[in-house]
């Protein structure tokens, strides 16, 4: 650990943001084209962004000004630690779970702070939000802890790099099929894309946490919602589908990752967040429990199929 | 609105004002009939996207709040806590001629006249109904105002408060509280 | 030194002069059971013979360790029954002291005709303290089941006669007789019925619910205690020294004693009637013991009778008064009662929970003795039957004390304000008098080996085991 | 020092608080705070007589690395809590008698966690059971007591069935020495029922339903010590059963499950249950403290499954989870014991916004459940951590699964009472509320500290449970400077802290550049428009989780078995009854002859 670590992470942050906001904005078009209009321009997500970041803002006492904070210090830190084509600003922290649950520091920060807002809005919409994240996460777990099981490791990079140079028949989400269908399924979920949004349903809850947020507050929430992005797109990228030998290479699967998963929320209806759980813990979870015991008993997958 | 001052404004501020011109987030609200026009405007055929507007959700998120025709004096109290509760810049944009003269509403007692004096509204997009194609054409002209700093009506707001308020005050009366539901 | 006569004797005098001289009845009374425990200490040891005939022709009197006990338990709670509740015993007095006679008699004689006299003594003194409950009903049911176990004592005892020639006890002992066969088995199950009756045990003791039932300070506390141990104490000794059980006896008499011991508590588990909680209560520990002299286990069961006299004393003693006070033993109108009785609370707390078996009070020390030697005896069976039930007392002794202590509404904190009354159960010097009773269930928790060598010399009762179970052996001793 | 002093001294101030609280109430209150803030010094320079014995009376005991480990946390739960206990004395009714069961029962934790037998062990166990219960009682329930008790002593009798039956065959009640030679069927006897008081100490399923009874009802200031201490006794007993009753050898013949024998994997399977049951339960509770209560099941699992692996890496979290979790749950249940000596309610319905009126009662509770929730930078990350690297390292899929069901639903859970209690509106009765003085907040500051100092330096009571495994004889969990190493991975908690730091230090800047923000009443919200002028309405807190709630909303209830079992109990005592005990002299004069015909039957037959 020293200056250069920081210096470094500072440097990936601004990277990420850059090149994700850029995404978001891209992909604001292409769900502008599966609807038939034109769309906002590539650079509107900046445009938002630094609009809110300029407003007034109103504020409903320290704790929603921290809990911001909070959620966008505990998500940046889990930013620093995702390995980007193997590039780690501090090497060796890239543990599966301490990022998943430096995650939930955001996440409880964000949900504090919409909750002190003392909107009930906002406490509905947590109270969904976390009914979703349970939803999704148990199913996501399980493959994970198979893919641990499996390569006797939890490092993001290192599940990454075991899943390289064998061709795309070597990526994770082809040697654990029914592995891999979870984790796209799930991170539907975790990137809050329809149909598991219903924690920010626009009109039935006004935006659910996001209802007292305006101006920099605002501001905050998109960019967190940017890293967070990244972050739950890179864990899937990295453990199932090969992670990246470039940055290039990492960049280009991550675009398409995300890409896809746009498409399939756009000509999405919207889940009950009950119904979301009903349909996780019906379909998901039994694929990644059968994927599980066939790993664990049989060791299939763990090496190649063929 | 005055609309010949003079450009007064700092850099940053002009930058701000770029930003604020080019992603126009909106509250509708949505008493009269001029919502029926909104829909249109925002899907494929006019696509309100390009020029970076939107709904939403609330007035906290929201730059301009766009009223769609008449407003009784019941929901004119509404509309000012919502204004009220939206962040600077901050710009009302009012929409069909019931805001302008009351419309075909003129004479009654239960609606307002004219919007402008109880809020400071930045751009009138007359008609009734306006089409599609005149809204987008106003709120082209609403960027185009906000960009050279023209959309002062907040500005205007704070400084007369006490002007509005008092108009506010004589046309909404006393509110008697009973309970939650009665007023 | 004391010949153990005088123990009979002087209580029998003292009965007859209480009939002529009525009106210092209650001081001949208490000047007996004082004079009782006075000469208890001075007895002398050993064999004692009466009327000049030796024994087996003659009665003798025996007073070794075991008597000795079964005579301090009983003459100690007897005179802690008459101080507390003088007023009532003062009524009673001839019949006291006859009891108290029958009682000595029946714990010291050597000779099974002469326990039937004293028996039959002893339980007419029982018949004429039943009716203090004022239900005829009641004692006219104990009368007629009491009735036939005296039948059936003595025709059992007509068989042993005309097959052995003899009713001395170590007469009989000396014979060593089998009891696998079946002629002996009809008079076994004779005597046996008699005791059974007498110490309440499942199916024989009907007549308990009335009688104990409706029983006040005195009497309840009498029943409970100095009658119960007394004839357990006999129990003991008759089926120990001389019939030694063995095979499907010994299994059917232990099966009833468990039994006894798992129904009893159950029975106890749904009462809210305080005196019923308790009179079924005794009649599981009274199987338990049952089952444990049966069993040979002659330490573990007197300290379990004991710790039980104790500690039904205590509580008979408070429920009747309460009983008395407030027209009730529902304890569920008696909520918070002890707020006000804080001694008296803390008395009724120690030996219920001393009866339960927790540690730090003596049931605990007499648990673990009796658990200590089943398994020592290869029996896994009934003390997982005593663990298992033991929940249950716990239970509703648990549930009793808490109602009795701290009143309150479900879902707000206890709360003085939902107490009963705020009458004293006892005066002060009566308060004292049970909280001492209690402590010393404490204290002989808290020092049972001490408690344990007092009650047997180390040696154990009538060549059986000493503890089974010590605490210095935790102290790297075995 | 010495330990016998230790139990001396604080018994005997058990004994002088009971008369001094007679004099005076307060007086009596502190005593219980020195006498614990005593026996938590001695304690802790009592490790330097680790190894050496003791004696008492007839009570002997043995300093263990591990009894002195769990003593310290058992302490710690008491001694915190006691700085509440002169502000409670008021709403006592048995003051006196309070402080003196306080005091007791530590004793007795101390006792039986050094306990050198079996039945020192008992003794001390089960008066820590019995004094407590009289301390619950004077809470808001009494039937939580009796419930307490009932489920207490299950365990505690069968604990002494197993004793006594390991005695039988092994003629010693020394803990080291007690199991030996036990095989086959008595083996497995022994060791279920050698547990179970374990189980129900901890709250294992089916055997939880005491805790939401005794920690929801008790005293304010004694659910702290029993979610915090007394739940740890249990995981002691665990401890033993699979140390001094070498389970893994004595079933290492038997059928195993992913490398554990069945009997371990089937408690750990209940554990597992626990941690399902324990957060779906605590989900949807509407009283505070309940809902912690139920987070103790669900984190009692944790510890039993830990404890059980009996390995470097699990069995190293399952001991750092308990320290985690008493900590935490003590900071929890006084956080809303202060909140409660404030508003007088645990209700979450009936509280809102007290971070507005207590900003350092919200801090305490938020680091509590931080940690509870197992959230980096709090030591509850690192002690789950470890144990999610044991299962994985195992590959024991359902226990997993299970383990991160619980662990995700603890976020939903433990965000309610933030969410209900301290956040959103603050009620009208509230709003001239004061923050707890500075003597209750101490105990709390410290509380969140130690969670804190354990996330970033878990190190420091890593290196004791280190010793504490080589003292079973299992190698020790690797350690580094600040380094968690296991098969699969290593944990730099301190280098995750200060990352977390430096986000947080760049999310301040760009905040606090940006034009400061108007500061608004917390009714000034979006409502459509709408006015509201009720606070109390503009809460959400009760069916918290509705939508959630609805998908189990018919799951049985644990509770209906114990009082079916009591009503069959019932049944029993009624049949006895009426079968034996009439009023009528016919009745018992049949059944003297029926058993007599029985007899002579039997008599013929044999």
């Amino acid at each position: 650990m020293n200056v250069m670590s920081f210096v470094y992470g500072f440097l990936v942050l601004l990277g990420v943001f850059v090149f994700q906001t850029t995404l978001t904005g891209l992909n604001r078009k292409v769900t502008a084209r599966l609807q038939k209009r034109y769309g906002a321009r590539w650079y509107q997500q900046f445009l938002d962004i630094f609009k809110a970041l300029r407003k007034d803002s109103t504020s409903h006492g320290w704790v929603f000004d921290f809990g911001v904070i909070m959620a966008l210090g505990g998500i940046m830190a889990t930013v620093i630690f995702i390995p980007v084509a193997g590039f780690e600003a501090f090497p060796g922290l890239d543990n599966i779970f301490v990022i998943s649950y430096l995650l939930a520091v955001g996440m409880l920060g964000m949900a504090m702070s919409a909750a002190g807002s003392g909107n009930p809005w906002a406490s509905i919409g947590v109270a969904r939000a976390l009914t979703n994240m349970l939803a999704y996460d148990v199913p996501l777990m399980i493959v994970i802890f198979t893919l641990i099981f499996a390569f006797d490791s939890s490092s993001l990079s290192e599940i990454a790099a075991l899943q390289q140079g064998m061709g795309i028949l070597g990526w994770n989400a082809f040697r654990m099929p029914l592995g891999g269908i979870v984790a796209v399924i799930a991170l539907l979920g975790m990137l809050g894309k329809k149909p598991f949004d219903s924690f920010i349903a626009p009109t039935e809850i006004a935006s659910g946490p996001m209802v007292e947020y305006g101006g920099k507050h605002l501001g905050f929430m998109f960019i967190l919602h940017e890293f967070m992005t990244f972050i739950e797109v890179s864990i899937i990228l990295s453990l199932f589908f090969g992670g990246g030998a470039t940055i290039w290479e990492y960049m280009l699967k991550y675009a398409v990752l995300y890409t896809f998963m746009n498409i399939i929320s756009g000509v999405m209806p919207r889940f009950k967040i009950d119904q979301a759980v009903k349909y996780f813990y019906r379909v998901p979870l039994a694929m990644a429990i059968v994927q599980g015991l066939v790993v664990i008993f049989t060791g299939l997958g763990v090496t190649l199929w063929f | 609105m005055v609309l010949d001052e003079k450009d007064n404004r700092n850099v940053w501020e002009k930058i701000g004002d770029y930003f604020s011109a080019n992603s126009i987030w909106m509250k509708w609200y949505c008493t009269g009939c001029g919502a029926i026009e909104l829909p249109p405007t925002m899907t494929s055929r006019y696509d309100m996207e390009r020029l970076g507007m939107g709904p939403m959700a609330t007035p906290r998120q929201a730059d301009v709040l766009l009223i769609t025709g008449y407003l009784s004096t019941k929901t004119l109290r509404r509309v000012i806590y919502s204004y009220e509760q939206m962040n600077s810049p901050r710009f009302i944009v009012a929409f069909g001629s019931c805001t302008i003269n009351g419309g075909i509403y003129y004479d009654s007692y239960a609606t307002i006249g004219r919007l402008d004096k109880y809020l400071p509204v930045d751009l009138y997009i007359a008609g009734c109904m306006p089409r599609p194609e005149v809204v987008m054409n106003g709120f082209n002209e609403l960027i185009k105002m906000i960009k050279k700093g023209q959309a002062k009506g907040w500005k205007h707001y704070q400084e007369n408060y006490e002007w509005y308020k008092k108009n506010q005050l004589d046309s909404l009366g006393e509110v008697i509280i009973k309970d939650e539901f009665h007023e | 030194m004391i010949n153990p006569v005088f123990m009979i004797a002087i209580p029998l005098i003292l009965a007859f002069l209480s009939l002529v001289a009525a009106r210092i009845k209650k001081w001949l009374l208490l000047s007996g059971v004082l004079i009782n425990i006075a000469i208890l200490f001075f007895l002398e040891k050993g064999e004692t013979v009466i009327g000049g005939f030796k024994p087996p022709f003659g009665i003798n009197l025996i007073l070794d360790n075991y008597s000795m006990v079964g005579l301090a338990l009983a003459g100690l709670l007897l005179l802690a029954g008459v101080v507390l509740s003088l007023d009532k015993a003062d009524k009673y007095s001839t019949v006291l002291l006859t009891a108290l006679a029958g009682i000595n008699g029946m714990l010291l004689t050597g000779d099974l005709f002469n326990l039937f006299i004293f028996m039959e003594i002893t339980i007419i003194s029982a018949y004429i303290l039943s009716t203090a409950g004022k239900k005829p009903e009641y004692s006219f049911n104990y009368l007629v089941i009491g009735s036939i176990g005296s039948v059936f004592y003595l025709a059992g005892l007509v068989v042993f006669y005309s097959l052995t020639g003899t009713l001395n006890m170590a007469d009989l002992a000396a014979q060593n007789l089998s009891m696998g066969t079946p002629e002996l088995l009809v008079p076994l199950f004779l005597i046996f019925t008699a005791f059974a009756i007498e110490a309440k045990l499942i199916p024989f003791g009907g007549w308990v619910k009335g009688v104990y039932g409706n029983s006040n300070r005195l009497t309840g506390a009498l029943f409970a205690s100095v009658y119960a141990s007394t004839v357990l104490f006999v129990f003991g000794r008759v089926f120990n020294e001389v019939f030694a059980l063995s095979g499907a006896v010994q299994t059917i008499i232990v099966l009833i004693g468990v039994v006894t011991f798992a129904f009893g508590e159950a029975a106890a588990f749904r009462q809210v009637k305080m005196r019923r909680i308790l009179l079924y209560s005794s009649i599981g520990q009274s199987g338990l013991a049952a089952a444990l002299f049966a069993l040979g286990l002659i330490f573990p069961a007197v300290l379990l009778v004991i710790s039980n006299a104790v500690s039904k004393f205590i509580m008979f003693s408070i429920t009747g008064k309460l009983r008395e006070i407030y027209k009730t033993d529902d304890y569920t109108d008696l909520k918070g009662v002890f707020f006000s009785n804080k001694l008296t609370g803390i008395a009724f707390s120690i030996s219920a929970m001393s009866l339960i078996g927790l540690p730090l009070f003596f049931g605990f020390y007499a648990k673990l003795n009796a658990l200590t030697a089943l398994f020592n005896g290869g029996n896994w069976f009934i003390p997982a039957v005593i663990l298992l039930f033991a929940i249950v007392e716990g239970a509703y002794f648990i549930r009793l004390l808490i109602a009795l202590w701290a009143p309150g509404k479900e879902g707000e904190i206890a709360d003085k304000s939902h107490a009963v009354g705020e009458i004293r159960i006892f005066n002060i010097k009566k308060s004292i008098l049970v909280f001492i009773l209690s402590l010393v269930i404490l204290a002989a928790g808290l020092i049972p080996d001490l408690a344990g060598k007092l009650i047997s010399s180390d040696s154990g009762f009538m060549g059986g085991d000493g503890p089974a179970f010590t605490m210095s052996q935790l102290k790297g001793g075995e | 020092m010495n330990l016998t002093i230790i139990l001396a001294v604080t018994v005997v101030l058990a004994v002088v608080s009971f008369f001094i609280t007679r004099l005076n109430k307060k007086a009596g209150g502190f005593l219980t705070v020195i006498a614990s803030l005593f026996a938590f010094v001695g304690l802790f320079l009592l490790k330097g007589s680790i190894g050496g014995e003791f004696s008492i009376f007839y009570f002997s005991f043995k300093i263990t690395m591990v009894g002195w480990y769990f003593a310290l946390i058992m302490v710690l739960a008491y001694s915190m809590t006691s700085f509440f206990n002169p502000f409670w004395m008021d709403k006592m009714m048995y003051p006196g008698s309070y402080n003196f069961m306080y005091l007791l029962s530590m004793a007795g934790t101390i006792g039986m966690f050094f306990a050198k037998d079996f039945i020192t062990l008992f003794i001390f166990w089960e008066t820590v059971v019995w004094s407590s219960t009289f301390i619950i009682q004077l809470g808001k329930s009494r039937k939580a007591s009796y419930v307490y008790y009932v489920v207490s002593a299950i365990g505690s009798m069968a604990t002494l069935f197993a004793i006594m039956m390991a005695y039988s065959v092994s003629g010693t009640f020394v803990i080291s020495e007690a199991f030996a030679g036990l095989s086959g069927g008595a083996a497995i006897a022994v060791f279920f029922t050698f547990i179970l008081s374990g189980l129900a100490k901890i709250g294992i399923f089916p055997f939880h339903v005491w805790l939401p009874a005794a920690h929801g009802n008790a005293p304010h200031t004694f659910s702290p010590v029993l979610s915090g201490g007394l739940v740890k006794m249990g995981a002691f007993i665990a401890f033993l059963s699979v140390t001094a009753f070498p389970a893994y050898e004595i079933f290492s013949g038997m059928f195993k499950v992913m490398g554990t024998p069945f009997p371990i994997y089937f408690l750990m399977a209940l554990g597992a249950i626990s941690i399902i049951v324990g957060t779906l339960m605590a989900i949807k509770q509407e009283d505070a403290k309940k809902l912690l209560a139920y987070s103790s099941v669900a984190n009692g699992g944790y510890i039993l499954i830990g404890i059980l692996m009996l390995d470097q890496v699990g069995f190293a979290g399952g001991m750092m989870h308990l320290v985690n979790h008493a900590v935490a749950s003590a900071a929890a249940f006084l956080a809303i014991a202060a909140v409660a000596y404030r508003t007088g309610t645990t209700k979450m319905s009936e509280m809102g916004g007290m971070i507005h009126r207590m900003p350092v009662t919200y801090i305490v509770y938020l680091v509590a459940i931080i940690s509870m929730a197992g959230i980096p930078p709090m030591g509850g990350f690192v002690s789950k951590w470890l144990i999610f690297q044991g299962l994985a390292d195992k590959g024991m899929l359902f226990l997993a699964a299970a383990a991160f069901f619980g662990s995700i639903g603890s976020f939903m859970y433990v965000f309610r009472p933030l969410s209900a209690v301290f956040l959103g509106q603050t009620f009208t009765r509230d709003l001239k509320k004061k923050e707890v003085g500075f003597f209750m907040m101490l105990p709390m500051l410290i509380l969140t500290a130690l969670s804190i100092l354990a996330g970033v330096f878990p190190n420091t009571i890593l290196r004791v449970i280190t010793e504490i495994q080589a003292s079973v004889g299992i190698s020790p969990v690797t350690l580094a400077e600040n380094t968690i190493v296991t098969v699969n991975g290593y944990l730099d908690a301190f280098r995750v802290f200060i990352v977390f730091g430096f986000g947080f230090t760049i999310a301040f800047v760009i905040f606090i550049v940006r034009r400061k923000s108007k500061k608004v009443e917390l009714m000034d919200t979006y409502t459509s428009a709408e006015f509201i002028h009720t606070r109390e309405l503009l809460h959400y807190s009760s069916k918290f989780y509705a939508p959630f709630e609805r998908l189990y909303d018919k799951a049985p209830d644990t509770m209906k078995l114990y009082k079916k079992i009591a009503v069959k109990i019932g049944e029993l005592g009624n049949l006895t009854e009426s079968l034996f005990y009439g009023h009528k002299p016919e009745k018992t004069v049949f059944w003297v002859m029926i058993t007599g015909i029985f007899v002579v039957i039997i008599g013929g037959v044999v």
